[in-house]
Formats: C-alpha cells, structure tokens, sequence
C-alpha cells in the first residue's frame, strides 16, 4: 500500500460515503406520483396515446359485472369528469368516493380504457363530501400524488 | 492527463478492431433484429399489451444484446495470449478500465440506437418528441450496466463457466439499474416531464458513481487476479 | 483471528447467551405481545422477519469490511471472514423469505456463494470474491430503494407492513429483543463458522 | 389488512409455519456446524500440525 494508494482509497471511500448518503437522504424525501387530471384529459385527449390518469371515483358512477368482469366508472377532478372503463377485478381499496390513478390510453370512443388501475387508502383524501369546491378537489389531487410513506 | 491518454488509446485500439471486423456489431445488429421479431411472436399483434411492454422488452433487448457485447471485453487479450501484456502495462491499471468500459459503452449505444430505430419502425414510436429524454435515461442505464460488465468481464476471463458466470454475476447487481430505467423510459415514452422521475435519475446517477469508483478502486486487484 | 482455541469457552457462552434469547424473544412474540389492532396474529411474523433481515445486513456489512480488510492486507483470515458472513447472512435473508416481501435482497449472498465455489484457487477465489463482496454490499441500499419505489406505485402487499406510525412500547419491547437474540446468534453462528474453516484449513468452500 | 378483518385461525397457522421454517433452517445449520466442527478438529488432532499451521497465515 504505498501513500498513492492510500489517498486513491480514501478519495474514492469518500465518494462512495457521499453518493449514498445523497442517495438515502432522497430516498427519504419522497417524490410525487406523476398523473394527469380529468379536467387536463378533456381539455387535450389524444385517442390513441397512454395516459397515467388520476382523480376521485364518482359516486354512483361504478358498474361492475362479476360475469364479465367489465368495469366501469367516472373520474374527476370537480371539473372535469372521465368515463373509464376496465376488465377485471377491481383493487382492495377501490371505491366510490375514492382516490384511483388509472393506466391506460384514451379511446376514439370517447371513453378511458385502463389497463390498471391504482387504489391507494390514506384517511387524507376522502371523498370532499358535499362540499364540490375546487379547493377541496385539490386537496385531494395533492394527497393522491403524495407517494405513502413507508 | 496520461491517465486518459492511455485510457483513450486502449479503447481506440479496440474500437479500430471492431470497425476492420465488425464482428460484435455484426451479430448484435442481427439479434436486436431477431429480438424484435421474438416480441412481436410472442406478444401477438394486440397493440395495447405492446405498448404497456414496451419499456421493459427495450431494456430487455438493451440488456441482453449488452451482456452478449460486454462478456467478450476482454475475448481478444484471453484468446490472442495478450493478458499478459495488459498486466504488465506500466502505470495505472485503472486506465485500462477506463478504456475497456469506455469501447463498450460506445459499442452499446451504437447498438441501441439501431434497436430504438428498429424499435420505433416496428411499434410505431414516436422517437423523435422523447428524444432528449431517451437519450438521458439510456445513456445512465447503459453506463450503470458498463461499468458493473466491464469489470466481471475482467473478473471472469479467466473463470471456468465464465459465459454461465459472468450474466449470474451482473444481473442481480444491475437490478436497481434495471428497474429505474425501465420506470424512467416508461415515463419518457409517456411523454411525462423528466421530473416526475427525477428519484429515479438520481438512483441511476448515485448507482453510476458508486459502480465507476468501486472499477477504478478494484480493477489492479481483478487483473492480478 | 480473535477466535483462538482458546475462546471456545467464549463461543459456548455466547451460544447460551443467543439461545436464552431466542427463547424469551419466542416467548414475548407469540405470548406477551398483544395482537396488533389493524394487522391482527399474522403481524406477529414481523419480530421473525425484521430482527433476520437486520441481522443479515450486519453480516453483509461484515462482508463489506472484511473484504477491504483482505484486498488492503492480503491476510487469509479476513477472507475466512468474509465468507463465512456471507454464508450465514444468506441463511438469514433466506429466512425473510417465508413472508415473500424483499425479492432481490436474498438473491446477492447466493451468487457471491457460487463464485466462490467456482473457482478453486484459493488466492484468486479470495481476491474475486473480496471485489464482489464490496459491489454487493454497496448495491444493497440501491437495491432497498429501486424496489420501494417500484413497489409503491404498484400495490405493496398489504400483509406485513410494518406497524404504521409510533410502535408501541410492547411492540417495541419484543421486537428489540428478538433482535439481540438473533444478533448474539448470529455471532455465535460466525464464530463457530470461522473455526471450521480454520480447522479444515482449506479454506472455504 | 383493514380493521374489519377479524384474526382468522389462518393467520395463526402462517405465523405458526414462519416460525417453525426458520427454527428448522436455523436448527438445520447450527447441526451442521457442529458435525463439520467435530469431524475437523477430529482430522486436526490426528496428524501432528505442520509449523505455522496453529496461527492463520
């Protein structure tokens, strides 16, 4: 080990040290899951082209056949609203009054097909009962987006 | 500055073989075609399963045809009696990786960018709006998988079983890299801004510096080996 | 090294010490310790599952240490080190695998095992296998996050997430002495390892 | 695993399996040391140790 050595070793330990403590340091701030709301849907839906789409599962709006497997239901996001439609079982925590990010692409018949979708529980973002205000839609996106801390 | 002119010759020396044989090219070029015909096969014609696969069947296109490229790095000097002359090349032996890792990743991306343009011909991409993006995501990826290859390469040369060895070796290593590329390529080809995936470029990033300094650090050791 | 002939006494105590622990860790898991409100019995896996998994993270960080212990030195001892950490390490991963939550992480310790037996020069075997243990040690806290990411847009599975928020006293009670149970174990484990493979003077495997 | 779902004998039976796996793995292993341990200090003891083989190299 000459002195050479020693200094190459040290640096390169220290880069290494840096590089993970960044690395957990982002791991434990979280970034946001990326979609696109109901409403930026209807102003510019491309049929055809996929979608990462997020909102609240309309009450009242979902139809399921258990023989078929056909899903269907409405998302929003106060302003807009998104016909979606899916074949198969529906997630544990999916639901009416409900936050859902759904895959999938945008049809030429004017309905969202999802190849998957993503229920995620948190007591943050039930459903703005009674209350259709923006504000309360928005607080609702926001939490959707949050990534659940582990 | 000699560290990199040594670095830069090695990895001319071998490119300049590659370009008079086109051996590797060659046969990349002809298995990224196959590839492409498997997929379509084995998926069938349903568009929707297509492009929900796309991300995760191009890196795996990117991944094997890598493996195929990176396991002969050191095929020349092993076959050719030429190792000797590697080990006993004065001055930093991490120059050597340097060179080595930087044929392969030229190497690579020569043979991904025809896989994306066979890519986008067969399954109707639009490559030319997720570009910049792409190009980001693939080029971190393919260094992460460079940097871990070329120095197994190195490791397994000499290994009995090295072509069995050397993919059980880098695949489980390269699964961070793995599943940030095909998430981050998938976002892109979404056509979502890079910052919705920016945890991810900064795992691929921190995993890239990690690699590289660990190949420099230990690749004295591996050619003594 | 450290674990002469003469400190078999020591290794003996240390496996009564792990064994008295093992056995009130039992005891408090699945007597003491109440049932976990929203998780319910099937919680109780987790004093099994995270004492293992931390476990085989202090072994893998051996391996991390003992491998640059060994390319600094070149002393066999620290090679001897390094692979019987490994081998137990993967012994305790592959117990979290039971409950199928953290794929990627047991497969490391196995491939470092198999590069091991293939190579049969022991000089080479210890310096190969110093370089991998030192790439793989490093990649776990890469692999830690890929996968949590990647699976918290996908649903994580429900069962077995660690109890939310402020653990319990009791909760944390149990779990803290299962870990050092498993912890004197696991020395126990690597200093009896270390001595077979002195004894049988070829190395290991 | 919401609240709603009651503690089934199921679950018990998982838990129950989990423990049992890992004391036969754990067990399996410490036997096995102990009959390898056996067997090389038996080997050691038999031929008069070669010098310098007491202390690792």
């Amino acid at each position: 080990m000459t002195t050479n050595q020693n200094t190459k070793f040290l640096v390169g330990g220290a880069v290494i040290v840096l590089a993970l403590a960044y690395l957990i340091y982002t791991g434990v701030t979280q970034s946001a899951v990326y979609f696109i709301t109901p409403s930026e849907l209807a102003a510019a839906a491309v049929a055809g082209k996929a979608y990462r789409l997020g909102g609240m599962v309309v009450p009242g709006s979902v139809h399921w056949n258990p023989a078929s497997l056909d899903l269907e239901f409405a998302l929003t996001d106060g302003k807009g609203r998104v016909p979606v439609r899916h074949t198969g079982t529906p997630p544990d925590l999916f639901g009416e009054g409900r936050g859902a990010v759904v895959e999938g692409s945008w049809t030429p018949e004017g309905y969202f097909k999802a190849t998957l979708i993503m229920a995620k529980h948190s007591e943050n973002y039930q459903a703005p009962h009674g209350d259709p205000s923006s504000a309360a839609y928005e607080e609702m996106i926001r939490a959707l987006q949050r990534r659940a801390p582990r | 500055m000699r560290f990199v002119r040594r670095a830069w010759i090695l990895a001319w020396k071998d490119l300049t073989i590659e370009w008079r044989a086109k051996e590797t090219l060659n046969s990349l070029f002809f298995f990224a075609l196959l590839l492409i015909f498997l997929f379509q096969f084995a998926l069938g014609p349903d568009r929707e399963r297509l492009s929900a696969a796309l991300p995760g069947l191009l890196w795996l296109g990117f991944i094997l045809s890598g493996l195929l490229g990176l396991g002969r790095t050191f095929a020349g000097e092993r076959d050719n009696d030429c190792w000797d002359g590697l080990r006993l090349a004065p001055g930093e032996k991490s120059a050597i990786y340097v060179g080595k890792l930087a044929g392969n990743l030229l190497l690579m991306l020569a043979v991904e960018a025809i896989f994306l343009l066979l890519f986008g011909v067969f399954f109707d991409l639009d490559l030319v709006a997720a570009l910049p993006g792409l190009a980001l995501v693939v080029g971190l990826g393919t260094l992460g998988l460079a940097a871990v290859g070329t120095l197994f390469a190195a490791m397994t040369a000499h290994v009995r079983a090295r072509e069995l060895l050397f993919p059980v070796l880098v695949l489980p290593v390269e699964v961070p890299v793995l599943l940030g590329t095909v998430k981050a390529t998938e976002a892109v080809l979404l056509g979502e801004p890079l910052g919705s995936v920016a945890h991810w470029l900064k795992l691929l990033a921190v995993a890239n510096v990690i690699y590289l300094t660990i190949g420099v650090l230990t690749f004295d050791v591996v050619l003594d080996g | 090294m450290w674990f002469s002939t003469g400190s078999r006494r020591l290794t003996r105590v240390l496996g009564w010490l792990a064994a008295l622990g093992l056995l009130a860790g039992l005891v408090l898991a699945l007597g003491v310790a109440p049932r976990e409100v929203s998780q319910g019995d099937v919680q109780r896996i987790m004093y099994l599952h995270v004492p293992s998994i931390l476990t085989a993270y202090l072994a893998f960080a051996i391996v991390l240490v003992a491998s640059l212990g060994y390319l600094v030195s070149r002393r066999q001892a620290w090679d001897r080190w390094a692979g019987s950490a490994a081998e137990i390490g993967t012994l305790f991963t592959g117990l979290t695998l039971a409950s199928g939550s953290l794929w990627g992480k047991p497969t490391w310790g196995t491939w470092y095992l198999m590069l091991r037996g293939m190579i049969d020069e022991a000089e080479r075997r210890a310096q190969f296998a110093a370089v991998l243990g030192i790439v793989a040690a490093l990649n776990i806290p890469l692999v830690h996050f890929s996968v949590l990411w990647w699976r918290t847009l996908h649903q994580p599975p429900t069962l077995l997430r660690p109890v939310p928020a402020a653990l319990a006293g009791i909760f944390r009670f149990t779990l803290g002495v299962n870990w050092v149970a498993f912890t004197l174990l696991f020395a126990y484990l690597l200093a009896k390892r270390i001595r077979v493979g002195r004894l049988s003077e070829e190395g290991l495997p | 695993m919401t609240p709603d779902h009651p503690a089934t004998p199921e679950h018990w039976g998982f838990v129950v399996a989990a423990y049992g796996l890992a004391a036969i793995v754990l067990g399996g292993y410490w036997r096995r040391l102990v009959r390898l341990e056996r067997e090389a200090t038996a080997k050691h003891d038999r031929r008069p140790a070669p010098p310098g083989t007491a202390t690792s190299r």
